[in-house]
């Protein structure tokens, strides 16, 4: 189910969306990629430039919508998604985009993030995953791993962190995905994927903090070490990855393993083939254990898509249903309801 | 046996019995009843905060209070006349606040050794001490109820639910009421069950005819309609009328009603009845959490919506870091808080007013809002309306107060015509030209442009914002200049809202200052003092911030200003140090009304000191 | 890893633990048999009367500690979790249970909730789950059917409900359980091994509120219907159920499936084997979305009971190592630390 | 080349840069240089809330005030004597706080279009009209730099991080101060590569002999060490000091010390420190939100700790709904509220004192706590104890105050010697005769029994308590005693606490009255107005509820009394309430301290109307 909005023909450019704000993270962020890519594809989804509404939380992440020429809200800590909530329910016609951090949405704003996923209320939440709070300077977030040693954790963090992706499934997220902000032709259609789901749309961005935790994702996007690190998910598509694509993912049982295709005792028809749109989470939720398994390579790409009715049409339609059952309300009907009695 | 009829002016009622026994409905019944009848009423539900405490119990009754009279009344009574106890435990509960001489009915089967164990009476307080000097009447009311209903193919356990329609029934033949409305309502209440409908129906006229045949009683009463202003009225409690304020104020500024709550007593049916309202186009959405609720509201007023969240203290103590971003995103919003006994979940059952201060200042930062409060039940409407015009003109989030006592509380409300209530359309800044965020109109607010406007996009959001442009901003005498700002806009409604009032003797020595619930039993208290003579004068705040431009003024010419509060003296704290009046803070925090009598005892006290002094 | 907390000889009675304060609870409730059952198990577990504590939120569920005599806190709506969290880590020789309803876990409770379970802290969280708001009088909850008519959804609701232990196992609990209160059997074995984790440990209760939302579990309680319908789990056993054991589920890949055991097709041997000490939560999930498949039974017992270090253990170990190696503090050198100078 | 070496008695500085130029750390360096040669110091470091605004911005500039003196001191200055101006938009930005006449070292080869352009110069600020009246000292910073180390190995970019070094050399040379302590902080702070240790070394080095040879300067400073009292001293940062004061209260009391925390700009750095001290025992819990740290620092304090949580506005008010349950389980707990800029989330980064009335009402209910405030840096440790001792004696929610000026800043601290700071132990209560949960002492606070005691298992909770049984209560003459019996143990602690004590003259006319972090520089402006031989006096208030029980005494005996504060005049407020008498309110509200030359001038204006009038 895509979502239903409509566009007209100005063909608007990237930096249509650019506001006069000048953009105020530390040079080297990674959040500049992905404000790029999300310029980029604003005008190609398809919605008027006044339909757009960003909404953040607070964090490095959350001054993103001062940056996009759009109606944008800096929230609060942690409340982007139920802004996001109050916007979209009163208009659906808009196209509701949360930015937010680790600390945002997964510290602080946890209780909204599962619920909106729980709701498939139509927001797509672009989670920018540095692993750290930034803005604060440099305290271990909910997926910091353990161990870390930050400003308030001097002897190594001992919180075990989050798996984003795995919480999202675990809330009936409708759509999940991940990306990495170093691979911005990825990025991008992760991006434009999102703008066209009509539910809940999740990605996770692995966003480098250059200033507080640089290179946490440097295995995923150093050239040398990328290819054999991530595997891009292809719905369709049998898992292959490495320098020259020369592992797969197969499934023995529930265990996903990585073979070897070159030595011809595997090959690409053994491979575990990607379903996105797998009604059953339960593929999808392997997808987001491949952390838990020695060896396994970090997935990127839709982890899952699925169409389900979303709040904010069915509470419409409710409206709608109601109106066509009993008309539509007017104040006299409303006032003089229930007994009533004359004084004359 | 034709019995004779007595003719009374007014009556105070109390119905009282387990949680399970239905006295609220039976006490929402008669008062509906006497309403139709032509009454006045006012009402005082009272209920434990479990749902169902133990059967027997003191903790686990439930009581509904009524007043009804001939003329204008403004309180559900002091002091009961009649008292119908369904078990020993609520005649425990209720006997120190009976009228002396008043009369009890009780459910005299209920009166046995395992209940008076339970309500911790040492012996059958029928057959002692215990009820010297009133009126009882002990009726069968179990085992009256069985009879009647000895056909009806229902089980014991539901014959015994039809009791409190027995006792109805009886009250009705008392007070000389009809049965029709109550039997039309049990039509519809129960249409899905023929059976229950058929035995309540029976168990109240049972009652009603018990009471013309047994020779309990002697003499019926009467109550003559009161000589109200003319009008159609219906019987309304306090958070439905509320709720009916929103749905005109939606139809007549013109934009969509979004409510964003989460359930708490005793705000939970303001939720209850706007979800009823979807034909209206009401949008209501139960959020997650008091947070989510408030900040959902913060996005659909963004988005264009007359948005409001509703709530109790405790949960206006989560939403107090979110309405300061309702402040700095200058977004019109309503707040409406039910107060209940506090702190912390405290008595949530019953009324106080000990949330004043918090709506006041419980944000971080200056971070003024406007306030306001009703007095009672039915005017809520009007006060709906008024936040909501107030919001959307000065693009500000009002803080609207009612009480636990207004909430639930009913009364007859004389019903407005739909083209008399002013029309407050809302215009959308769709213009691009010139347009700027945080431009200022007259009244310093500004510019409502809603996301799907072309041409108006902006960003709002927390951080400290450059005046006109709506740019963040960290410049030290921006962020003074917009503190005062946002004061400034506030105390500015003072223009638009009407003086303070005085009611009474105008050359009076006392004023009497009060705010929201405490409206009926000040009223009361001030009118029959006058009748005796006395020089008293009363004064009631709608609008609490900003104070009405003329309340110095007011005060001034007072020489005694008297403030009874049911908290430890919040508005008096606000008036002395606004003005540097002295102000005697007579406070009572029970998690009950005032009666009228404690009121014109303390004032005729204060009375008594100034004469002397 | 069992939790290390010790009793003494003294043989206490399931009365020792009830309070002087008289229940309060609507009769009939199902939050009574859950009282019992705890009062059962209470002198059992191996753990000193004093060092229990019960923590609870707001709801009629949240009454719990007052019914029990051992120390106790009533909070705020929400919050159980998080105050049982601060009592743990304070005195992790303290065996802390929270009492909470599906309202205040899982709504305003959400993040603590999740939290809890991310850092696995020793806290034992007891779910009354009625899917209704009972204290404030009946709205539905996140665990409400979608579509029930309440007093706050006149007209159905359109919320899609939370699924608890799917949620719990996205947020990585250690042990996740399910019981029912109208099977005291079970429900008290459920107690008694959740009294013995040493990490977060969950149980999911399906509790009956007969005022507002009677009947909501019948068809898992009542006689005729309940072996059809509930799927009790036992580790190592094949998953075997109906009224005469005659069905079995089975796992066609990643599909649980009802089979007859009648028809000689299948037979035990090929039914699916529950391993509750899986370490990979695969599985355990596919339990916990037996809903979402047509015909399945509900399961109840242990999803999943693994052994991973507790967030207090690794706390207070954390202390005991930096004791170790820089040597216990002292006030003196504590102040008198850094640059310091002397005036004379 | 020999330079004379003049003898001054005070000096401001201030370094100024962009965020990424390590101004903090140079003013850090330069200020606990100077507290170890013996002079007192005051510091003020403001940075903006962005981690690294863009560079050469206006809004990117980070600066760090010191002050230091040969004798006592209060604030860190009203205007710097002089500059160090690493770019043209420090310039800018700090160019009308300076003195006239100030000396302003410029990096002259920032000095370039582009930089001009992002400080919105028009021209070369240095060669137009812009800098007439100063002493401009162009030094080649960078470039001098680069020939420093143009050995090291490293890149050009890690060279130019090396500037704020030669910077510092530079100033360390000119104001006679040795570099030695710094070279050791390089070499312990940068030991894991040797290559920056030689680095800033070099550079550091490089700018002290830079001011030997070169001619731009012909005169070095010196400042002499200050008379401070006898004792051994270290230079400290308020929030590093605080945390220092609650770690020797958990000693001094014997109870563990936990803090629940989440963190937010001023406050994170408690947290940060606090998590340094685990060999004493100390556990923090960074929660996953404010409100699960105010929840489990409640949990912790029932399970025996001395339990602490550390926040700022905005997180406050997400808290107050569970100080209320503080207040109704009465259990002991510290809430430190760091103030910055409000509302919403207004100027995270700036000071303000503008919380104080959220503190006082900003809960549902009658809610009362104790709330103290740190006047200083150094203050910060006794305030800590106190904080401690009343918590646990009252067994009550202490809100201490602090702001972002007291946190960041720094001041010499004279070190308590450990056994004269009093033992405050806590005595759990384990005997189980008669115990009973919510009995009351002398004080009137109940016993602390903590889970694990055998025979005292008892429960808590947020609904009204009955006195003595602690059993869940709700009738109404109870709830109403309990009400004021809260309000009277937190009025009680007035009988336990030091009375308002007034600085100055005794027989002044005027009497300044402020809370917190003002106490410099009202205290400057009070001497220097004293010194020209004029009545004023000051008197500051530690305790803000409750008040010293003297202070309706002290106040009505000066004619006129003037409260200079942070926000919009919420102490005179307090006080014009509680005590009716006029306060003259002075308000500022920009996000910085006052000067102590506005109180000055405002105190010396008042003074000029009384005279007149
Ligand atoms: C109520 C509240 N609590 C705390 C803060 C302080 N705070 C601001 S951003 C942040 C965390 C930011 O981390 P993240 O969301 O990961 O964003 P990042 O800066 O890493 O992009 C915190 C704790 C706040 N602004 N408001
Ligand atoms: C801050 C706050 N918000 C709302 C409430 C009102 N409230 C009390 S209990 C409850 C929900 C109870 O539901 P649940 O947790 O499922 O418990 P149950 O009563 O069903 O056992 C709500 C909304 C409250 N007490 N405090
Ligand atoms: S602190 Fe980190 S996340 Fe924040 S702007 Fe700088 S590099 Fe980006
Ligand atoms: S309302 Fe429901 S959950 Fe609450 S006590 Fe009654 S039956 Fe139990
Ligand atoms: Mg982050
Ligand atoms: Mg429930």
């Amino acid at each position: 189910m895509a979502e239903n909005i409509t566009t007209d023909e100005i063909a608007l450019k990237p930096k249509d969306f650019s506001s006069s704000q000048d953009v105020r993270w530390c040079p080297g962020c990674g959040d500049y990629s992905i404000l790029a890519q999300i310029q980029r594809v604003s005008p190609e989804i398809g919605v008027k430039k006044e339909n757009y509404v960003w909404i953040s939380g607070i964090g490095c992440s959350s001054r993103f919508p001062y940056y996009m020429d759009t109606y944008g809200m800096h929230g609060i800590h942690g409340r982007a998604a139920a802004i996001a909530t109050g916007v979209k329910i009163q208009n659906p016609e808009l196209s509701v985009w949360v930015a937010t951090g680790d600390g945002d949405a997964l510290s602080i704003g946890g209780n909204h993030f599962i619920h909106a996923c729980r709701r498939n209320i139509g927001i797509k939440i672009i989670l920018f995953n540095n692993r750290i709070y930034g803005l604060t300077k440099g305290q271990y977030s909910p997926t910091s791993e353990k161990g870390k040693i930050t400003k308030s954790s001097p002897y190594g963090s001992i919180d075990y962190p989050f798996n984003p992706t795995a919480l999202a499934i675990g809330s009936d997220a409708t759509f999940v995905a991940r990306s990495i902000d170093r691979d911005p032709k990825h990025l991008k259609e992760m991006i434009s994927r999102a703008g066209s789901h009509a539910g809940t749309a999740f990605i996770e961005v692995y966003q480098n903090c250059n200033i507080f935790n640089d290179g946490a994702f440097s295995p995923l996007t150093d050239k040398n070490t990328k290819a054999d690190n991530v595997l891009v998910l292809e719905n369709n598509k049998p898992m292959v990855f490495g320098k020259e694509n020369d592992k797969g993912v197969i499934l023995d049982g529930f265990t996903p393993r990585v073979v070897d295709l070159t030595d011809s005792k595997y090959s690409l028809d053994d491979l575990w083939v990607h379903n996105e749109h797998d009604i059953h989470a339960s593929r999808a939720h392997i997808l987001s254990q491949f952390p838990e398994f020695e060896g396994l390579p970090t997935p990127i790409g839709i982890f899952r898509h699925i169409d389900k009715p979303t709040y904010e049409h069915d509470l419409h339609q409710q409206l709608k249903d109601v109106i066509a059952k009993e008309g539509e309300g007017n104040l006299k009907d409303l006032l003089f309801s229930g007994n009533t009695w004359e004084v004359n | 046996m034709k019995k004779g009829i007595q003719e009374l002016s007014e009556v105070t009622v109390r119905f009282a019995g387990d949680s399970g026994d239905g006295m609220q409905l039976t006490g929402t019944q008669f008062s509906n009843t006497s309403a139709l009848a032509g009454n006045d009423v006012s009402t005082l539900p009272d209920y434990p905060a479990e749902i169902r405490a133990p059967i027997g119990t003191t903790y686990g009754v439930s009581g509904f209070q009524l007043h009804f009279s001939d003329s204008d009344i403004h309180t559900p009574g002091d002091s009961p006349d009649i008292l119908i106890a369904m078990n020993p435990a609520s005649l425990k509960v209720n006997l120190k606040s009976l009228k002396p001489g008043a009369t009890i009915i009780v459910n005299v089967n209920s009166f046995d050794e395992k209940n008076f164990k339970l309500a911790h009476y040492e012996s059958n307080p029928l057959e002692d001490e215990t009820l010297r000097g009133f009126h009882v009447v002990e009726v069968p009311l179990s085992k009256l109820t069985a009879e009647a209903l000895k056909d009806s193919g229902l089980k014991p356990k539901e014959v015994a639910r039809s009791k409190n329609f027995f006792a109805l029934g009886l009250m009705y033949w008392l007070y000389s009421r009809p049965i029709e409305p109550t039997i039309n309502w049990i039509e519809t209440k129960f249409k899905k069950n023929q059976q229950i409908v058929d035995a309540n129906k029976a168990a109240l006229e049972a009652g009603y005819y018990f009471g013309d045949n047994t020779t309990l009683f002697s003499t019926r009463y009467k109550v003559k309609p009161a000589k109200l202003p003319k009008g159609t009225y219906r019987s309304i409690e306090g958070n439905e009328v509320l709720a009916l304020g929103l749905v005109a104020a939606s139809i007549k500024t013109g934009l969509p009603l979004f409510l964003g709550s989460y359930p708490i007593t005793p705000a939970s049916t303001i939720l209850h009845e706007l979800s009823r309202h979807k034909k209206y186009g009401v949008k209501t959405f139960q959020a997650e959490d008091e947070i989510a609720a408030v900040t959902a509201t913060i996005g659909a007023a963004f988005a264009g919506a007359l948005a409001v969240t509703t709530t109790s203290g405790p949960g206006l103590a989560l939403k107090s870091e979110a309405i300061g971003l309702g402040v700095m995103t200058e977004l019109p919003m309503i707040i409406v808080n039910v107060q209940r006994g506090g702190p912390s979940t405290g008595l949530p059952t019953k009324t106080e007013q000990s949330d004043l201060l918090q709506a006041m200042y419980g944000r971080s930062g200056e971070s003024p809002v406007v306030i306001i409060s009703a007095n009672t039940p039915a005017d809520c409407f009007d006060v709906s309306l008024e936040a909501a015009r107030i919001a959307t003109k000065y693009m500000v989030p009002v803080l609207y107060m009612t009480d636990g006592y207004i909430a639930n509380g009913s009364e007859p409300w004389r019903i407005p015509a739909p083209d008399q209530i002013p029309d407050m359309k809302v215009e959308f800044r769709t213009d691009p030209e010139n347009y700027q965020p945080y431009s200022r109109n007259e009244n310093l607010s500004r510019p409502w442009a809603i996301p799907g406007t072309p041409g108006l996009e902006h960003r709002l959001g927390g951080l400290e914002k450059e005046n006109i442009t709506g740019d963040v901003n960290y410049d030290p005498e921006n962020h003074e200049y917009m503190v005062r700002l946002r004061a400034e806009k506030v105390k500015n409604v003072e223009n638009d809202i009407p003086g303070l009032k005085v009611e009474g003797d105008p050359d009076a020595d006392i004023l009497v200052v009060g705010w929201g619930g405490t409206y009926g039993a000040i009223t009361d208290a001030i009118y029959s003092l006058i009748e005796k003579g006395k020089k008293v004068a009363h004064a009631h705040f709608r609008y609490l911030n900003p104070f009405p431009k003329n309340t110095e003024e007011v005060l001034k010419k007072y020489k005694y200003i008297l403030c009874p509060e049911l908290n430890l003296g919040q508005l008096s704290f606000l008036i002395k140090s606004r003005y540097l009046i002295d102000v005697d803070s007579y406070t009572k925090i029970q998690g009950q009304p005032f009666k009228s009598s404690e009121l014109e005892d303390k004032i005729e006290a204060v009375l008594g000191g100034m004469n002397n002094g």
